[in-house]
């Protein structure tokens, strides 16, 4: 069956725990959480296979805690959750971050605040771009919009994040995570990265150590300027799509979830003869900024659509040319987004 | 080539896995397709349903408001799909649970499906799911059914004859009824 | 004729959402039937936890405040101390309480917090389909533990009951099964005391249910029912780890 | 039949469309009085049945059994 | 000693536990962090004496699920931390705004990222301002810059957290927390709030909940719907402090210790001739945008400053009208802000 | 003349930065002589947490994560599972680890970690001030006892070394002190036995000292010393509360 | 008027003791104040110092970089900043602890303070911090002795007599060499 | 002296740049050698000293509570 070999359908969840391990991701640490159960489970099935460890931890925090030690080592590792499960996670990514330790964080997210609901959503935009725990950190964020890319970016996740000895956070969400398309394996191709950070045991070399704390004057001032440059660094892996933008009177720009139902509703205004381009952020941290920002060189009307009340449309208008209209057209989580509904909000703005 | 489809009904009906099948098939023919799975907050019982985008052309959307076809394998599911298939669209509905005057929809063409009694036919009433799924092959070309066995072998992972065999059989039955209405 | 039998007041008159079989509602009803007893609907407030058991809001006619997963022993402190008179208690399943929520049992239990927990052992996340749970049996398949739980690798089954016994606040700790009416009976009876615990003011009150998850066990329900006394409650004994004697000044009921 | 006859006598009565076709009342009663139906209500599940009311001594075992609170017992 | 009555020599902490305790505060959940120990320490001294509660809990987790539980029941009550601390109780913070659920929470921030340090820092405005736990929520944020506004704004807190619903949270940090400076009492003015969505009981009336899980098709579209207008409507409570703005020909703007520091700088830059004027946000959520964008109509010239590498600054951008110039300087935490180094740099912008 | 006594290996040469008599540094010592006696000072990896002993990095001349405060139980889990063969510990305060990393400490042990936990038990939070733990003894002033802690609103001194006891997958637990010599020696023996937990994998070794905090205490060194034997050890008694059998390919040592 | 101050030394020096009383006394004196602490991270040992700012308008930053007068009670706080303060200013340096050629400050005018040996003269040696406050008495008129007093009252909380006593006598003890150099 | 010629004779070495004059050497001496000093060092504390070196047998117990690791013993 060499067929099945190179294609499968599976789901986003499972694409992103398949393209981990190709990318020699070996230890995974995760708690149980509606929508992204088959990583965990995937994991727990098919880690021991290539000699792997999968722990059920006892909670999002255990996990997190575990992936830094993992990760403090060297060794590839992942955990992943949902939005309540990744708000529990912050005070362990500020540490990842501040003590720049590598290690890659799924947020399948849901519908929130609190328990909301488990339908997709975009309402955690602001908690991964901006760092949702304490201190000046930011992590590397990678939004797929199929489920090739849940494993495509998986796998690009764990070379960011050991690149930039930092934490990468995949944020899918249910809709994402839940649905099925054919996945077309790929080999990884491994990237050499010297880890001469890792904690091995001081061994023929001095002892070392990995931490955050700087209490010396003005030693974490410095360490702060350090990560900021290193944040700046990641603009040279920003990643996006365009669609349609030459001749487009009105861009569209929506990432993940959103963006794939998007691409149904710009096409139908193109059919229609509207002229209305999309883009598509790929890396929402660091943001496409300076692309968006030659776009609106040329035109002059953006609409920023979110499963949420406005978070993504900031950095949009934080992109943009002086003089450039964005609007907005939110969704926030509870129902399923659809073409036809989006259509209609981008013939509101589209201009005359 | 372009499909969609919504399956809806109980969840133990079998909405999801004969979902999964018709979309396994199309991705043998090589086709694109997207499969997304709607389920309740309840393990068992509750509703289900999912959406099949088949084409030619990458798939944007893979949820869709006014499917070609739909599959309303209980009450609750023909009141919130049915009125949403498109007007030249299809609307298969289990006659089994639901009584013909109990559809109220208008527009597209409606195909009353005594599927548990053509299950029970077929050799055994509780893959009602499968006879749908032959009516499908029976009123559209979406798959073929020869992909469709090729499907059902691959993700059943078994080659069990008689599994296969009872399968085919209800799939064949359910196309005979789509097609000649019987 | 006199009606012997009927569904208990605290109880709102509609239908359970769990899986056929499911124990979470014979151990609702266990629950509701005592609060009756004791007259406790107008008093009660309920901490609830995220599980199968989510919707008692909707079962039960009572104040209910919704817990994050695993939080429900520190809501409960809260709205305890603020509210002293009512009677508060938290429902919790074995991965709320004996997972994400240990913490949180632990020192409300060792603060002697007068707080009432049902605690539902089923051996398994039910809500979000079969995974292992703390007190997953060796050996047990679930959609985490594919080949069965290695307890070098993921630990052993957790015995809540008799861990929560060894500590000072806690007034009144034991296990009980409602596999059958005999046993069925011994539940009411420790869920009482549960509920007298923190009506006397003597400390944390914890009752530890054996249930069934009939859909993640992949069993029927007459089969999971079965396992609970062939394997469950030799690994899990039922019985009374800690009940603190009455104050002199006793209690209600 | 001299032995029914000095045993109290029950009514229990099912609220069908609660009824998940568990069968836990079937295993509970000692009497064995009652059984899965092949009958589905709207929710498409088997309800349980009485087969033999006249035997039924109204013990309520089956009642406290169910999970969904389908029985009641009269004596 | 009547005197002593009126005025204290206290320390920012002790100012925000004494203003809880006048405004009704009788329940308090803490772990001890540094630097907000004093709060903890005050109320377990103070809270018996007037009746109230005081635990500390076993974890910042905890801590905030107790204050959810005890608002719960329409009790005013409290909890404090500093900046890992807060990263843990994001999801409970999710899940109060989610509920509807009033509270109050401190944030004496310290510098990050991870352990960091003890220093004075506002790395945590936009883990403050946009909901560091996951969904589309807000917290009203309060920031104060003095021992006075410490005790004057966790008064105000509490009547905003009730006139909302929602929690509000109290942004100092290490200097405002540890400072010493003349407090003057003040009675609190209690307003009454209506709180029928308290739980007491189902006594006399029907029985109520709190949740934030809405499942069923639309409801937590709309249920996000109506928190976001909520959000809006609180834009009638937003506060700030304008200094020198007349002539102004730049405008600094600066929050909490940073702006405290800055009145210095300004102030000498005043004396040099300068026209510096300066403006202060004290509700950082909401932000005071209309005031920023109005000022810009005038002045074309501002200057964000942070203890932080650039946050606070995206809020002023999106302020301002197009075609003013925007700079930013940011002290990231580690070292103590003083107010010749920022005339320095408010000279290096200043326009010719 | 031979020398007898000196400063282990595998602490470098600086000075703590603990307080005048802060039992702290003879910990750190005692554990440090252990892991010379086993030559692990090339093979260790340390989970340091949050508290007075957060400088472990400067101390000990081996490799050191840093864990956040609570964390260290599974932030070794992590390390040692990435790396089986080398040893793996963490040192951590009664607050770090019986209060906010309980639910940490009691998995890690239940998953029979193959790690070892030196656990410091002063009866209060160093490092910020002197605020209660969930060991402070009754009636003990903290500045958050002010009035001393009431079990009834503030807890009971949990028993770390006897509750982990009762989980399956701890290898070894032990009470000890440091207050004289006599304990002193009974600390080493016991924290050679919890490192050959490890070695032997058996399981988790644990190790609880009991020490002092003279600044917090509010009391001179000597007086703090005293302290241990006369009001710590009759609540804390002192002793071996688990200790696996080893195996009978028997381990190092 | 405006005034400030840093006092620097060992934990356990009494620094931020006298930083506190005088920072209350200026309260007294009806003037704004600012007091600012800064600790190591031990609890004990390690080096901890506070600045003060009094004036008769609002205070801006409660932070300076160059006092008009800094205390520096051992050397490491001599070094750090005994070089920040003003040109115009006073450095006062603790020479019970380091020695005359070990200040390499220039600019301020520079006092040495045999603090241990004055405060043993009034009568215990572990008031060289109130010592220092005298001095800081003797040589500004930051506020005034008898303000001093009472802030002491208030701060103790006791009016233990011979408490009060023995500290005045060490405040005047330095409020003398303050003023004589002797 | 005759019970102490018979006894082994020990040598201890202070690091006084490290001692924090907690004194615990000082309980822990058997035979009462050491003492608290008013000598201060470099941070400021009271170092401890040995007062009759002559009487030390080098039973190391100083050095065993030594918590700053400032004692050195020979044999
Ligand atoms: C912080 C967080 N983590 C995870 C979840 C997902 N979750 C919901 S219920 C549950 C566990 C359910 O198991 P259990 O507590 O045993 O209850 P049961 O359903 O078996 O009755 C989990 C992990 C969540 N809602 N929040
Ligand atoms: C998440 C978090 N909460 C709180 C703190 C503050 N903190 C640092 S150490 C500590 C406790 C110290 O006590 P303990 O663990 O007993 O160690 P000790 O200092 O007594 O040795 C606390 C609460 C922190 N750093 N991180
Ligand atoms: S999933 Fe399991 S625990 Fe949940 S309702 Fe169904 S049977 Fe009960
Ligand atoms: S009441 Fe008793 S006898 Fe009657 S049906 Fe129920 S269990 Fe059987
Ligand atoms: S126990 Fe209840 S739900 Fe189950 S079959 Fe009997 S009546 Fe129906
Ligand atoms: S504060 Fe206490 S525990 Fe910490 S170093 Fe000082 S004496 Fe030791
Ligand atoms: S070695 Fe023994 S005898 Fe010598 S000073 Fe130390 S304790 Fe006293
Ligand atoms: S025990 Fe050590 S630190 Fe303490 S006085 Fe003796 S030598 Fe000095
Ligand atoms: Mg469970
Ligand atoms: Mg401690």
């Amino acid at each position: 069956m060499e067929k099945k070999r190179k294609k499968a359908l599976v789901k986003g969840n499972e694409a992103v725990a398949m393209g981990a391990i190709e990318a020699g991701c070996r230890f995974y640490f995760g708690y149980p959480i509606t929508p992204q159960n088959e990583i965990p489970e995937y994991m727990s099935a098919h880690l021991p296979e290539v000699g792997g460890t999968f722990i059920q931890a006892e909670s999002e925090i255990a996990s997190i805690n575990m992936l830094l030690g993992a990760c403090s080592t060297g060794a590839r590792a992942m955990t992943s959750s949902s939005s309540p499960g990744i708000s529990l996670k912050q005070e362990g990514l500020s540490y990842m971050a501040g003590s720049e330790i590598p290690g890659v964080v799924v947020n399948m997210s849901r519908s929130g605040p609190g328990l909301g609901g488990i339908s997709p959503s975009q309402g955690d935009y602001f908690q991964a771009t901006r760092g949702g725990g304490h201190g000046d950190y930011r992590v590397l964020v990678l939004a797929p919009d199929s489920v090739q890319e849940c494993y495509d970016l998986t796998m690009l996740a764990f070379d960011m994040s050991d690149k930039y000895t930092n934490p990468v956070l995949v944020l899918g969400d249910a809709m994402l995570g839940q649905m099925k398309e054919p996945l077309e394996f790929k080999k990884y191709q491994p990237k050499k990265f010297e880890k001469k950070w890792a904690l091995t045991g001081a061994k023929g070399r001095k002892a070392q150590f990995l931490k955050s704390l700087y209490l010396d004057d003005g030693e974490l001032t410095v360490h702060n300027w350090n990560l900021f440059a290193k944040y700046k660094r990641m603009k040279e892996d920003i990643r996006y799509e365009a669609l349609f933008l030459d001749e487009a009177r009105l861009v569209v720009v929506a990432f993940g979830s959103m963006a794939r139902v998007l691409k149904s509703s710009v096409k139908m205004a193109q059919d229609e003869g509207l002229k209305v381009g999309l883009i598509r952020p790929i890396t929402l941290f660091p943001y496409p900024a300076e692309f968006i920002r030659e776009t609106s060189l040329q035109v002059k009307n953006f609409l920023a659509m979110e499963l949420n009340t406005g978070q993504m449309v900031e950095d949009v208008r934080l992109s943009v040319e002086p003089g450039t209209q964005v609007d907005f057209f939110g969704l926030p989580p509870g129902s399923l987004p659809a073409p036809d509904v989006f259509l209609k909000e981008i013939k509101k703005v589209y201009p005359e | 080539m372009y499909f969609d489809l919504i399956i809806a009904g109980f969840g133990g009906q079998g909405v999801m896995f004969i979902g999964n099948l018709l979309a396994h098939a199309a991705m043998l023919e090589d086709r694109k397709v997207t499969y997304m799975p709607v389920y309740g907050v309840e393990m068992r019982g509750g509703t289900a349903n999912c959406t099949i985008v088949v084409s030619d052309e990458d798939i944007g959307s893979p949820n869709i408001t006014n499917p070609i076809v739909s599959i309303v394998m209980n009450k609750p599911s023909l009141v919130k799909f049915g009125p949403r298939v498109k007007e030249d669209g299809l609307l298969l509905v289990n006659s089994s649970l639901i009584k013909p005057d109990e559809v109220e929809v208008k527009g597209p063409e409606i195909m009353m499906v005594p599927s548990i009694e053509l299950a029970a036919e077929a050799g055994n009433d509780r893959l009602a799911n499968m006879i749908f799924l032959g009516v499908l092959l029976g009123k559209t070309e979406v798959v073929s059914l020869e992909t469709l066995k090729q499907a059902l072998i691959e993700t059943s992972g078994s080659t069990n004859e008689e599994l296969l065999a009872i399968n085919t059989r209800a799939i064949e039955r359910g196309a005979a009824f789509g097609r000649t209405g019987s | 004729m006199k009606q012997v039998f009927k569904r208990p007041d605290c109880l709102v008159d509609i239908p359970f959402h769990f899986c056929p079989g499911c124990h979470h509602g014979i151990i609702h009803r266990v629950v509701a039937e005592v609060l009756d007893e004791f007259n406790l609907r107008e008093k009660a407030i309920i901490a609830a936890s995220v599980g199968c058991s989510v919707f008692m809001y909707d079962y039960f006619d009572m104040d209910v405040i919704e817990a994050p997963h695993g939080r429900a022993a520190a809501v409960a402190t809260g709205v305890k101390r603020a509210r002293p008179d009512n009677f508060v208690f938290t429902y919790q399943g074995d991965g709320d309480l004996a997972a994400i929520g240990t913490a949180e049992i632990i020192h409300a239990a060792n603060r002697s917090e007068k707080v009432t927990v049902f605690f539902v052992n089923n051996t398994i996340y039910g809500m979000t389909g079969g995974q292992m749970a703390p007190t997953t049996m060796i050996g047990q398949l679930s959609t985490t533990t594919p080949r069965g739980r290695d307890p070098q690798e993921a630990g052993h089954p957790i015995h809540m009951a008799e861990l929560l016994a060894t500590l000072a606040g806690t007034a009144y700790s034991a296990r009980v099964a409602v596999n059958n009416v005999k046993n069925l009976m011994k539940a009411k009876k420790a869920t009482k005391q549960a509920v007298r615990a923190q009506l006397d003011k003597k400390g944390l009150g914890f009752v530890e249910y054996l249930s069934t998850c009939p859909t993640n066990w992949k069993m029927t329900p007459e089969k999971a029912n079965r396992r609970i006394a062939e394997e469950l409650i030799p690994i899990f004994p039922l019985g009374v780890f800690k009940e603190e004697q009455a104050p002199a000044e006793a209690g209600v009921g | 039949m001299p032995v029914t006859a000095i045993e109290p006598k029950g009514k229990v009565t099912f609220r069908e469309d609660r009824c998940k076709g568990c069968g836990l009342c079937v295993m509970a009663c000692p009497r064995k009085l009652i059984i899965v139906s092949s009958r589905l209500n709207n929710e498409g599940y088997h309800v349980a049945e009485l087969v033999d009311p006249d035997r039924c001594n109204g013990c309520a075992l089956c009642a406290e059994m169910c999970p969904d609170v389908v029985i009641e017992v009269w004596r």
